[in-house]
């Protein structure tokens, strides 16, 4: 063992710069909850919650899927379907036993869990590229059993009633607001810890080299599946407080191709290796669509985020977080 | 009480269906099965394809199969510049696995956004003498609107099967994915090869899109339908094999008609991720699989 | 054979396809012991160890383990009871540091959860194989012979009973083979048992007490280093006389 | 108008890693050269070299094809293959998921070899009859000394005029493994080949090698030009069993 005094002056070192380094986010997010609730508030009109609800969402989803596809490298194409599963199962609770939003979160996020563990089971042993193959196949069949479920609506929708306002927080519209800011502070602390303990390490392990990850004792399968159902949890809850959001929902919206290429492209383009990369790309991303919804047309405004997407996985496929690590390299 | 009718009426529609996914699968047992390339932005060519043969046939008044085999040549080049850019990109790194995923994810829907900016979102559909008669066969009807994409779909994976059979290439894209190195000691170049496959891949996608148009009228997005069905296909049939892909789009082609016919259309979507599930969790190799 | 050995195995067959890489090997090693598997190339040497490590499935056979049986055993199950190994071709994790390549095992295999002591034994295992200078370093810096230590630091930090160690020196200069080889000692010597996978005969006669020939798939010979290299069959094997 | 092989002092390796140094091989018109050497010494490295997988960072590989000499330097590996340089690898590298004769066919993928091509398979059945029987079968599910012969024929489908074998003992019985070498002396006079074999099975090499070389730590420990010579050398005897 080394010298006991110098290496406890080490530790001491390092746990002040670990402490720094926890600080530094949460004051980022404290001042992004500054800003939603005066800066929102100020300039008042309802377009600004929803602009902010829909960022926020994206926030959730792309940390969501990075968690899976960014630590562990497997490509989930069926983000909607996860999002779905958290939509339905709220507005199954609206039409039954009406529970508090705050109480169906947990139970959205807890069905599109085991949605993630079901499938995960049943591909996580083969090659990445099935696994992927049968998201893509899982969106299509859950979109299928909503047309086919007359109860939730069926093809042609259900509507959803919400109160104008609730207590303490004013109207509805900043409540939701405000509770999609939170589920997005759980999801990156979620993501951070992930990154910095020995589940996150292990799936890097794992991405890197599944066999020498194993012999090291790595249970990749098992790291897997947490991840997989981790993240697909997550995006269950952030689909919870959507049919209170638009208060009309169908299959197309549920389903809709915009929350599946967002959730992939965002990360990709902030960068997949750190929880601050889906970040960016859905903060960027997801305010720039606000902005071009409202500009252009919705459909050319997709187009851009497809092209952005190929653009950067071909030319930069470490994304924005990766070209400003290089920029910093070359500079030192 | 089996209404015979009904039940022989689904399966002559079944297989004949069958046919059509042949079509619409030969490309992905190529570029997936015996590539290794997954190219899950398939499905969206197909729709190009429909588009092509929609657009030729009400502006010309073309025949829509003329004009997507007309077209199927530049797809190949169009599909072997594709490969060109995906290999210099991420094959050559080793990077094909996650990014490679993304980038045709990306292009499945930059082509699908395209197309509906072009096209608008409403369902589109071609002229042609042989859609709407049929031939009768006892109490079985058979439209040639279905039996034309069937002789087709068959004809393209005999094609695919005869070339890959008899020439040195066809050999070679059958061994590239199984040892690149040792393809090169025989005198192949792997790239090449791979870009040769490819370009056939995404011609073949080009003339199933004219025979779905042909079968029922389109609009961009259906396309997305097709993922499930062509990958369902191909791994059932055992991944490289082109008889089991025959025999994997008829039992897929069967259990969809029977869907349709006794729970309804709705459902028949479902099918396909079904068998690809089952497939995957119980028996990866396929029927066929060597 | 004898009930102390802490890895042993009975009648392992492996096939690929129609080719049949091992024939039904038994093989015991004791606690603490050196051993050298040797055998021309393609004789099974590496399939034996990937069987015997859990990367790939046997056909038929037994593996025990200090009085586990762990024939159906995951691999990562079987690197926590202690049995570890490196690679023949170096498979570090390349998104990770040098030293964060150390604590995976001591993690996962070792079961470690203190940060402060992964950290510590980590800097400790790195010292040991002489990386304590490219700790906080990608594996895309190292050398070869860099490298196959990285490979048997991670092997080593999993606190294994058994490291089997398949061709660590291949590739590398006399003084480099040197250096692996007061390393082996040294880790033999701290109780972990060693099978050597190697060709480099002049390191297998001096690190071994006991060498397993395997030719095509059997074991045709087993004893002293000196004795097995005069051995009829061994000579054959090698020079074909 | 023979076919010959001159590798001049060529250096190769694999990034930082230098395999070979220095190594100067020579194969004239219509000989047998074994290069010998244990595992690790740099023999297949040497023989990637000529087929083009591994470049030389120093020397040169000139190539004598039918009187025309080529440097072999930067070609890729199917243009060496195409001027008629072949090599049966260690390990065999088949095409597991292929028949028998679709790896034979794929064999004659050379252009030069395509209008030979059913001469060229009647000769492998004839010369292997074991093949012919099995043609139907899947290459993978062989035993190894039937893809080992799998190899050599498939090579031999490319009409090459110079044969590169490396380690044709791989995996093989004893027993096996005198058959395959009679089997490489007796095509390799039959189709008047050059040959250079890479083997780490000394006397059952030597049996059909007209000259050798002993490749010690990627250099060349000794040239010998006839048997005898290499016989009495005790660097082969130390090399192998590590006496010293």
């Amino acid at each position: 063992m080394s010298l006991p005094h110098a290496s406890d002056k080490a530790v001491g070192e390092k746990r002040s710069r670990m402490r720094a380094a926890t600080l530094l986010p949460l004051a980022g997010m404290a001042v992004a909850i500054a800003i939603v609730f005066f800066g929102l508030d100020w300039v008042g009109t309802d377009y600004a919650y929803l602009a902010a609800y829909t960022v926020l969402q994206f926030v959730v989803l792309s940390t969501a899927w990075n968690i899976l596809g960014g630590y562990a490298g497997y490509v989930n194409f069926a983000s909607a379907a996860f999002f779905a599963v958290g939509v339905y199962t709220s507005v199954i609770v609206y039409k039954t036993v009406k529970l508090p939003l705050i109480a169906t979160m947990p139970l959205a996020a807890i069905a599109a869990g085991l949605l993630g563990l079901g499938v995960g089971y049943l591909t996580l042993r083969l090659r990445g590229t099935f696994f992927s193959i049968a998201t893509l196949a899982l969106s299509v069949v859950m979109n299928t059993l909503v047309v086919n479920w007359a109860f939730v609506g069926g093809s042609r929708g259900v509507y959803v009633l919400r109160p104008q306002s609730i207590d303490f927080f004013g109207p509805y519209t900043r409540y939701l607001c405000i509770v999609m800011l939170i589920l997005s502070i759980i999801s990156v602390l979620i993501a951070r810890a992930v990154e910095k303990s020995w589940f996150g390490r292990g799936l890097a392990a794992l991405k890197d080299d599944e066999i020498a990850a194993e012999c090291a004792g790595v249970p990749a399968l098992r790291l897997k599946l947490a991840a997989t159902a981790l993240s697909g949890a997550l995006m269950g809850a952030a689909g919870a407080p959507f049919p209170f959001f638009v208060t009309y929902v169908d299959p197309a919206t549920a389903f809709s191709l915009t929350i599946a290429v967002n959730t992939i492209a965002m990360p990709l383009i902030g960068g997949t290796s750190t929880w601050i990369g889906p970040v960016i790309g859905a903060v960027l991303l997801g305010s720039l669509q606000q902005i071009a919804t409202v500009t252009i047309s919705s459909a050319l405004n997709l187009l851009i985020v497809g092209v952005l997407m190929v653009i950067f996985i071909t030319l930069a496929p470490n994304g924005i977080v990766g070209l400003v690590q290089k920029i910093r390299e070359r500079r030192s | 009480m089996v209404n015979w009718d009904l039940l022989s009426n689904a399966l002559v529609s079944g297989v004949l269906l069958g046919g059509f996914y042949c079509a619409v699968a030969v490309g992905i047992t190529i570029a997936f099965g015996m590539l290794d390339i997954v190219n899950i932005a398939h499905p969206a060519f197909i729709m190009m394809g429909a588009f092509i043969a929609y657009f030729f046939n009400t502006s010309y008044g073309v025949d829509p199969l003329l004009a997507c085999i007309v077209a199927a040549p530049f797809a190949y080049f169009g599909g072997r510049l594709m490969y060109r850019l995906y290999y210099l990109a991420f094959e050559r790194h080793g990077e094909e696995s996650l990014q490679g995923l993304a980038f045709f994810f990306g292009l499945l829907f930059i082509i699908e956004v395209g197309l509906l900016l072009i096209f608008g979102v409403d369902y589109r559909f071609v002229e042609a003498r042989y859609i709407g008669p049929s031939i009768q066969l006892g109490f079985v009807s058979i439209p040639w609107r279905l039996l034309l994409p069937t002789i087709v779909g068959l004809a393209m994976v005999g094609a695919v099967a005869l070339f890959n059979a008899k020439t040195f290439t066809g050999r070679a894209i059958l061994a590239v994915s199984q040892d690149p190195g040792a393809l090169r000691l025989v005198g192949g170049n792997p790239v090449h090869i791979k870009e040769v496959a490819f370009g056939i891949s995404i011609a073949t996608a080009i003339v199933a899109g004219a025979l779905l148009i042909i079968i029922q009228p389109v609009e961009p997005s259906i396309g997305r339908d097709f993922i499930g069905r062509v990958f369902a296909i191909c791994v059932l049939g055992g991944m490289t094999s082109l008889p089991g892909t025959v025999i994997a789009a008829m039992l897929l082609g069967i259990a969809e008609t029977l869907t349709t016919t006794y729970l309804g259309p709705s459902w028949s979507p479902a099918i396909s991720f079904g068998i690809l599930l089952l497939t995957l969790g119980v028996r990866p190799a396929g029927i066929l699989g060597r | 054979m004898s009930t102390a050995s802490v890895l042993s195995s009975r009648g392992v067959v492996k096939k690929f396809g129609g080719f049949t890489a091992l024939t039904g090997i038994d093989f015991d090693l004791g606690p603490n012991e050196r051993v050298g598997l040797i055998g021309p190339n393609g004789s099974g040497k590496s399939t034996f160890v990937n069987c015997l490590t859990g990367a790939l499935a046997c056909d038929a056979g037994t593996i025990d383990f200090g009085g586990t049986d762990i024939t159906d055993m995951a691999a990562w199950r079987r690197a926590r009871l202690g049995l570890a190994r490196s690679f023949q071709i170096p498979r570090p994790f390349r998104g990770l540091t040098v030293r964060r390549n150390i604590e995976v095992p001591l993690a996962f295999a070792a079961g470690l959860s203190d940060q402060a002591q992964i950290e510590a034994e980590a800097e400790d295992v790195l010292a040991r194989v002489g990386l304590a200078a490219k700790s906080r370093k990608g594996p895309r810096s190292l050398s070869q012979v860099e490298l196959r230590k990285l490979e048997l630091g991670r092997a080593l930090a999993a606190r294994p009973k058994v490291l089997i160690a398949d061709e660590a020196m291949a590739g590398l200069s006399d003084s480099e083979v040197d250096e692996i080889l007061v390393l082996l000692m040294q880790l033999n010597d701290s109780g972990i048992a060693i099978v050597l996978i190697e060709h480099i005969m002049r390191a297998v006669v001096r690190f071994s007490q006991r060498v397993i020939v395997l030719v095509a798939g059997a074991k045709i010979a087993e004893g002293t280093p000196m004795d097995v290299l005069s051995h009829p069959e061994v000579v054959r094997a090698y020079l074909g006389q | 108008m023979g076919s010959s092989l001159r590798i001049e002092n060529i250096d190769a390796g694999y990034g930082a890693v230098t395999v070979l140094s220095n190594v100067a091989v020579d194969v004239r018109d219509g000989e047998t050269v074994v290069m010998l050497g244990t595992n690790g010494n740099g023999k297949s490295t040497l023989m990637r070299c000529i087929t083009g997988e591994v470049v030389p960072t120093k020397g040169r590989i000139i190539a004598e094809i039918d009187g025309v000499t080529h440097d072999l330097a930067g070609r890729p590996t199917e243009a060496i293959v195409d001027l008629g340089i072949c090599l049966v690898p260690e390990g065999r590298r088949l095409f597991p998921k292929l028949t028998v004769e679709e790896n034979l066919l794929l064999g004659a993928f050379r252009k030069a070899a395509r209008p030979k091509i059913s001469d060229n398979l009647a000769f492998c059945f004839d010369a292997f009859p074991r093949l012919a029987e099995r043609k139907n079968q899947l290459a993978g599910s062989m035993s190894g000394g039937e893809q080992q012969m799998l190899a050599l024929a498939r090579a031999l489908m490319a009409s090459p005029r110079i044969l590169l074998v490396d380690e044709p003992s791989v995996g093989l019985a004893p027993i096996l493994v005198a058959r395959m070498i009679d089997k490489i002396a007796e095509l390799k006079a039959a189709l008047g080949l050059t040959v250079l074999m890479a083997e780490q099975n000394f006397e059952q090499a030597t049996r059909i090698a007209d000259r050798g070389y002993v490749l010690v730590h990627g250099q060349v420990a000794l040239a010998a030009n006839n048997i005898a010579d290499l016989r009495e050398s005790d660097v082969v005897r130390k090399l192998y069993l590590g006496l010293d």
